[in-house]
């Protein structure tokens, strides 16, 4: 339902909902649009000068229009008690308990987005705006028990599929929007205040950028140099089963030649991209680059990337970090 | 506050062309104004189209001049590009679009229409225009200031304007002269039009665009106060070092802001919000009625249903006072206020719905002339549709957190203000050129002209929406070059820049056009459409004090092809025959 | 409102004094209730009160609103109906925020 | 043609067109001045702590009864046009005037003081917000002040030509004189006493 409108794919559990909306909207529009015009045409042809020398003073008697009125009236009532106030609803007020989600901080800042997790003892350690420096943008204070075990990344949000997560929203400086497209999520930052915000990300970010791929023909030399810029969805393996393009890695033209050779004639080939972070709220000459990356992990990558973060932690935890 | 002009009939150049009180010279004056500042909004947007599509390569020719501290080797930088579109907005739409459809066609067609001899207030009416020019000027000065003009979006919110380069103080201080100029203005129409009416003509006898100057010019008076106090407190947290919009902990670029901190960022887009959205309304009404004026000469029947235009006129004037924030949905909002917001946005679309609906059904059982106004007026209808039913999925919260900020925005409200209201002042201008002139626009050229802007406009507008269901956000720089989720749409930014350049070419002929028939345009008889209106009923141009005898109306405003008279149309101050 | 007679001329003056006494009188009173300090809403409410009835004394009679004509009457109430709305719209927004 | 309904009001409004200029031109100054009662609620709301009793209460008292004062004076002097007083018009109107320059002068004196002790804006949103209320009301006293003189001095002169007009002038000129003396009594008890 959703496909004709040219959206970004989805991976969180309410993206389909409001995708769903955006669509009976759209064709809700389409309708109308098409209804009028097609009426607006005929009239304008039927009752041009030349058909239609002396116009008739009283026009249209019928009251057919009001109805088709009260029907918009209607169905935008529809839309807003059945679809919006609900979906709304469940946005800013159901939030899940956060023993069993991800809990996060993310403070942005001219231009980038500062993120903080509060490690294994599950809370934030205290900040501290006079303990802001250049290698403490979250103004940590690394004495406090609380933060010892505390993960802090710059631009980088990784979390794990299947798991609610909860983000804090707040700021440093001016109004950002925190935009994430590929989970239907916006929230501005608003200064002096934190938001919070949660989704579900059902899906990995493999899997959606797997899902933006499109098939390549395979044709020699005349293979489409757009091939070499993105990247198997897949592990290719030649007839000996020996791998020759490995899940994940960019075409390189070399490889045409073999993977035809094993009788591959079409391969399917992804963007080499990942899921973002947008800004959506202008905010200074930066505002056009303050993108950061979402990563959307299987449990085991997270937890492999949070061990590593964990080694990365300073031992003698009683100085803030240098 | 009354103007006693008795000896004006021989008044020197001063007083006649510059510092005149006729409401027709102050009409063209804000007339030529007003263009102009259309124009050089445009040529700001043409510029900034070369960066979005372009981004990062030297704009050609005019990029040397732009000095290297706002693109050094012609390249634009992004300060620059935030500059250029603050100033767009603004310009378009307080010192464009508004004074064109209010200044210049409200000022020279209205009191004509209500048969008055001038404005109620002719001296207010001259200041009105003088401190409009002020604030324009002020406007322009800003470019030139250290930092460059103001460049937080037209929407200035805090903390960015707070701690912005000068530019936004001057900006600030243009608001206040253009807030002014639209109170003094809106004060002048609403007294004219309650009190100057012609003998008989009754509320429900006026033109329908008298109507839609009347609503615009409450929305004016009622809406522009709030935003006039935000400017005054934006200027103290600027200029006094007050803390209104600013937070206490604000750090900006690793530095803690030293202010006493305490106030609202949000504080401030309620008040902007509060003006913005009555305003955009301010931007439509006017257009409406001109082209409901057109519509019924041109189809030469009455306006199907125009009390119940009128009354959703009202209406649509009445709640775009409390729908402002559904600009706001993303700031945090809990169920309950989102719901009221949501509710009375779904509501207002109703009356735009009857307006539309009304005119579109008026061209039935019609004799349509397909004359150049026409053309644009008609063009109006389905190009305001398309911004109108895209307002839809952005007033339900749900559905605007992907659309929020993003391109689709861009392209709702500009198919509504674009090839919506500039078509319609294209319409008013080649309609009532021969009342002003004696002589008529030419036709082929009017023809290239809307042709050109009709596939243009579209060939600019009709690509955001895709652009922004993909989720690109507006005003940025590289157009969205930076983000993954934008390459496949991204080819279209350079689409959409040449119908920007092509679009500014098609102006060609109608600039050149309406300056040729001033002079060498065909002479055309007084009421050359054949109109029922009063403006028709005065010599051409009109002379100081408008009418040589005092008008008295007899009948509704577009009595065309009554049954049973010869004559296609009645002109409303013809008395009843007994 | 033209009371052209002297008469009645005379009569608003008399008016008029009055009026003027009562101000003067209210606005004592709101002054010594500010010093009581009385807890905050109590001490919000009767101070709005009072401005608000000193208020309409001077609306009604020194700008002789309760003789006006209705169109008057409804352009104030238009702005009545949006100060209120901006007054109490942003508080709404402000008191039902997500937390 | 000449503008009707300067100065004989027009039958189906019963009004002449300064007046209902005037009272929409204070439509919009309740929207003005309702803009920054509202940022007041918002900000004292939003505030940790709000002084109380803090700004100079005697002062503002006084200055409270002169506006009041100047009120009455104001409407006198539309009083005694009608009487086809002009005399007495000139005096009330005199007072009109220099009560309100009264007025100023003690704000002055508050201003003053508050800025030696370094209570400016940029202490807190409490001074903010009273500063640019008080600044915003003084200079439509100011305006208001300036009209008046001019009717009392040059522009008088219309009552030998026009009394008629004159008259109207005047109880326009009146209408917004109160109008400010009104906002004060509103901002009084919210700057001062709460
Ligand atoms: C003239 C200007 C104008 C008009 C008329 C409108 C009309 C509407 N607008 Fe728009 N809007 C703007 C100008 C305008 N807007 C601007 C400038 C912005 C952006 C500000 C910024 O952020 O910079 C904006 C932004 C904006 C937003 C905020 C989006 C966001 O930032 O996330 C919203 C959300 O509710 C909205 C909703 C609406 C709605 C519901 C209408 C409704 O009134 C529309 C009702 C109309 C219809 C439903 C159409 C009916 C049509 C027909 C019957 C004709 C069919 C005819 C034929 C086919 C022949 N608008
Ligand atoms: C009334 C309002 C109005 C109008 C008419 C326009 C008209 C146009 N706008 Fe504008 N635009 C805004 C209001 C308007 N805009 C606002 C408020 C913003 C948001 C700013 C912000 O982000 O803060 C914006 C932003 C905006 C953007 C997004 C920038 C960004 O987000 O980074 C773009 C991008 O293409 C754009 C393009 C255009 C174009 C191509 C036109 C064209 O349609 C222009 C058409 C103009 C003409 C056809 C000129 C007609 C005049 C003449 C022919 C002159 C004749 C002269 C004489 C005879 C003397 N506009
Ligand atoms: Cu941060 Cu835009
Ligand atoms: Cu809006």
């Amino acid at each position: 339902m959703r496909e004709l409108l040219p959206l970004p794919v989805d991976g969180s559990a309410h993206g389909i909902a409001i995708d769903n909306m955006l669509a009976i909207i759209h064709w809700l529009m389409l309708i109308l649009f098409v209804g009028w015009g097609a009426f607006f045409v005929y009239t304008l042809i039927r009752f041009r000068r030349k058909r239609n020398p002396r116009a008739d003073y009283m026009g249209v008697k019928s009251h057919v229009s009001s109805y088709l009125e009260v029907a918009l009236a209607l169905f935008e009532a529809v839309l807003l008690v059945g679809f919006a106030i609900p979906l709304w609803a469940k946005r800013v007020n159901d939030f899940p308990g956060e023993k069993d989600a991800t809990v996060v901080r993310v403070v942005a800042e001219q231009f980038a987005w500062n993120v903080h997790y509060p490690g294994a003892d599950g809370v934030f350690g205290r900040t501290s705006i006079s303990l802001i420096t250049d290698d403490n943008p979250l103004g940590l204070d690394r004495t406090d028990p609380n933060a010892k075990d505390d993960i802090t990344t710059i631009n980088q949000l990784h979390v794990p599929v299947g798991k609610p997560v909860i983000i804090r929203l707040s700021t440093k400086d001016v109004i950002h929007s925190f935009n994430l497209p590929t989970m239907r999520v916006k929230q501005d930052a608003i200064p002096g205040q934190v938001i919070p915000l949660w989704f579900t990300p059902v899906k990995t970010t493999d899997q959606l950028v797997a899902e933006m791929a499109e098939p390549f023909e395979l044709k020699g030399d005349g293979t489409s140099p757009k091939l070499f810029e993105r990247i198997a969805i897949g592990d290719l393996a030649g007839k000996d089963s020996a791998v020759i393009v490995k899940k994940g890695d960019v075409f390189t033209s070399d490889v045409v030649k073999p993977l035809m050779d094993a009788g591959y004639t079409s391969i399917m080939a992804a963007p080499n991209v990942t899921t973002e972070i947008a800004c959506a709220q202008l905010c200074g000459l930066g505002h056009y680059r303050m993108r950061g990356y979402l990563s959307v992990d299987t449990k085991e990558a997270y937890a492999a990337w949070m061990a590593d973060q964990v080694s990365q932690l300073p031992h003698d935890s009683t100085t803030t970090i240098p | 506050m009354e103007g006693n002009h008795d000896h004006e009939h021989h008044l020197g150049f001063w007083r006649k062309y510059v510092f005149s009180q006729d409401h027709k010279v102050i009409g063209i004056q804000y007339g030529f104004t007003s263009l102009l500042f259309l124009l050089f909004g445009f040529t700001l947007m043409m510029v900034m189209r070369w960066q979005l599509a372009y981004p990062g390569q030297p704009i050609p020719i005019i990029g040397s001049w732009l000095g290297d501290d706002r693109a050094p080797q012609g390249i634009m930088l992004p300060e620059f590009y935030n500059q250029l579109g603050a100033m767009h907005g603004t310009i378009m739409v307080f010192l464009g679009i508004v004074p064109l459809a209010v200044g210049a066609f409200g000022n020279y067609v209205m009191p004509l229409q209500i048969g008055a001899p001038d404005m109620a207030f002719p001296k207010l009416n001259m200041m009105s225009y003088w401190v409009y020019f002020l604030g324009g000027v002020t406007m322009l000065s800003s470019f030139v200031m250290p930092g460059g003009a103001a460049n937080s979006g037209w929407t200035s919110y805090p903390p960015l304007s707070d701690i912005a380069t000068t530019g936004q103080t001057v900006w600030l201080c243009g608001m206040v002269f253009l807030i002014t100029s639209s109170l003094l203005g809106s004060i002048n129409f609403i007294v004219t039009i309650v009190q100057l009416r012609a003998k008989g003509l009754t509320f429900m006898r006026l033109p329908f665009f008298v109507w839609a100057q009347f609503v615009t010019s409450f929305l004016l008076l009622l809406a522009f106060p709030p935003l006039e106090a935000a400017g005054v407190l934006q200027l103290m947290d600027r200029l006094a070092g007050s803390s209104f919009f600013l937070p206490s902990g604000l750090v900006v670029t690793g530095q803690p802001l030293n202010v006493s901190g305490g106030g609202s960022p949000l504080l401030w887009q309620h008040l902007f919000w509060f003006l913005a959205h009555p305003e955009v309304y301010v931007l439509i009404l006017p257009a409406m009625g001109i082209v409901a004026e057109i519509i019924a000469n041109n189809t030469r029947k009455p306006l199907w249903g125009y009390k119940s235009m009128v009354y959703a006129a009202i209406f649509l004037g009445f709640m775009s006072f409390i729908v402002w924030a559904h600009h706001m949905f993303m700031t945090g909002m809990g169920t309950i206020i989102s719901t009221f917001f949501q509710t009375t946005t779904m509501i207002i679309s109703i009356p735009s719905v009857i307006i539309l609906t009304a005119l579109l059904i008026s061209l039935w059982g019609g004799s349509i002339r397909f004359t150049t106004p026409m053309l644009f007026a008609l063009a109006f209808l389905p190009m305001f549709g398309i911004g109108g039913l895209t307002g839809l999925p952005l007033g339900l919260s749900a559905t605007d957190i992907p659309l929020h900020d993003t391109y689709y925005v861009i392209g709702h409200f500009h198919y509504v203000v674009a090839p919506g209201t500039i078509f319609a002042l294209f319409a008013g201008i080649y309609h009532w050129f021969p009342k002003l002139t004696g002589r008529k626009m030419n036709e082929v050229l009017g023809r290239i002209h809307f042709f050109g802007s009709f596939v243009c406009m579209n060939a600019i507008f009709m690509p955001m929406f895709i652009v922004g269901l993909a989720g690109v956000s507006r005003r940025l720089w590289d157009g969205g070059a930076q983000y993954a989720h934008a390459q496949p749409v991204l080819h279209w930014n350079a689409f959409m820049s040449m119908g920007a350049w092509t679009l500014g070419l098609f102006q060609l002929p109608f600039i050149f056009n309406l300056f040729w028939s001033i002079w060498k345009g065909k002479k055309v008889e007084e009421n050359h459409w054949q109109a029922t209106t009063l403006e028709w009923a005065t010599p051409t141009p009109p002379p100081h004090g408008n009418f040589l005898t005092v008008p008295e109306v007899y009948r509704p405003p577009y009595e065309y092809s009554v049954p049973g008279q010869k004559r296609d149309f009645i002109p409303q101050n013809q008395p009843m025959e007994a | 409102m033209d009371a052209s007679h002297a008469e009645d001329v005379r009569k608003h003056v008399r008016i008029y004094v009055s009026v003027f006494v009562a101000l003067l009188t209210l606005t004592v009173v709101t002054v010594t209730i500010s010093y009581l300090n009385l807890s905050v809403v109590p001490a919000i409410i009767v101070a709005l009160v009072i401005a608000s009835v000193k208020g309409s004394l001077v609306a009604s009679y020194f700008m002789h609103l309760i003789s006006e004509k209705k169109l008057i009457y409804a352009a104030l109430g238009l702005a009545a109906v949006f100060f209120l709305a901006l007054i109490f719209l942003p508080l709404l927004a402000m008191s039902d925020r997500i937390h | 043609m000449e503008i009707p309904y300067t100065v004989k009001a027009r039958p189906d409004t019963g009004l002449v067109n300064a007046k209902l200029g005037v009272w929409l031109f204070l439509a919009s100054e309740v929207m003005l001045f309702g803009a920054l009662f509202s940022s007041y609620i918002l900000l004292r709301i939003g505030s940790v702590e709000w002084p109380h009793h803090v700004l100079d209460v005697p002062l503002a008292t006084i200055n409270t009864a002169v506006l009041i004062s100047s009120s009455i004076t104001m409407v006198m002097s539309w009083a005694s046009l009608m009487e086809k007083n002009f005399g007495k018009y000139r005096r009330f109107m005199g007072a009109t005037i220099l009560l309100g320059l009264v007025f100023l002068i003690i704000k002055y004196f508050e201003y003053t003081h508050h800025f030696a002790a370094g209570e400016i804006p940029s202490k807190s949103t409490f001074f903010a917000i009273y500063f640019t209320m008080t600044g915003l009301h003084g200079l439509h006293v100011i305006g208001g002040m300036i009209v008046n003189s001019y009717f009392w001095g040059p522009g008088s002169k219309m009552w030998k030509t026009q009394p008629e007009r004159f008259t109207n002038r005047i109880e326009v000129a009146g209408l917004y004189w109160h109008f400010v003396d009104l906002v004060w009594i509103f901002l009084f008890p919210v700057l001062y006493l709460l």
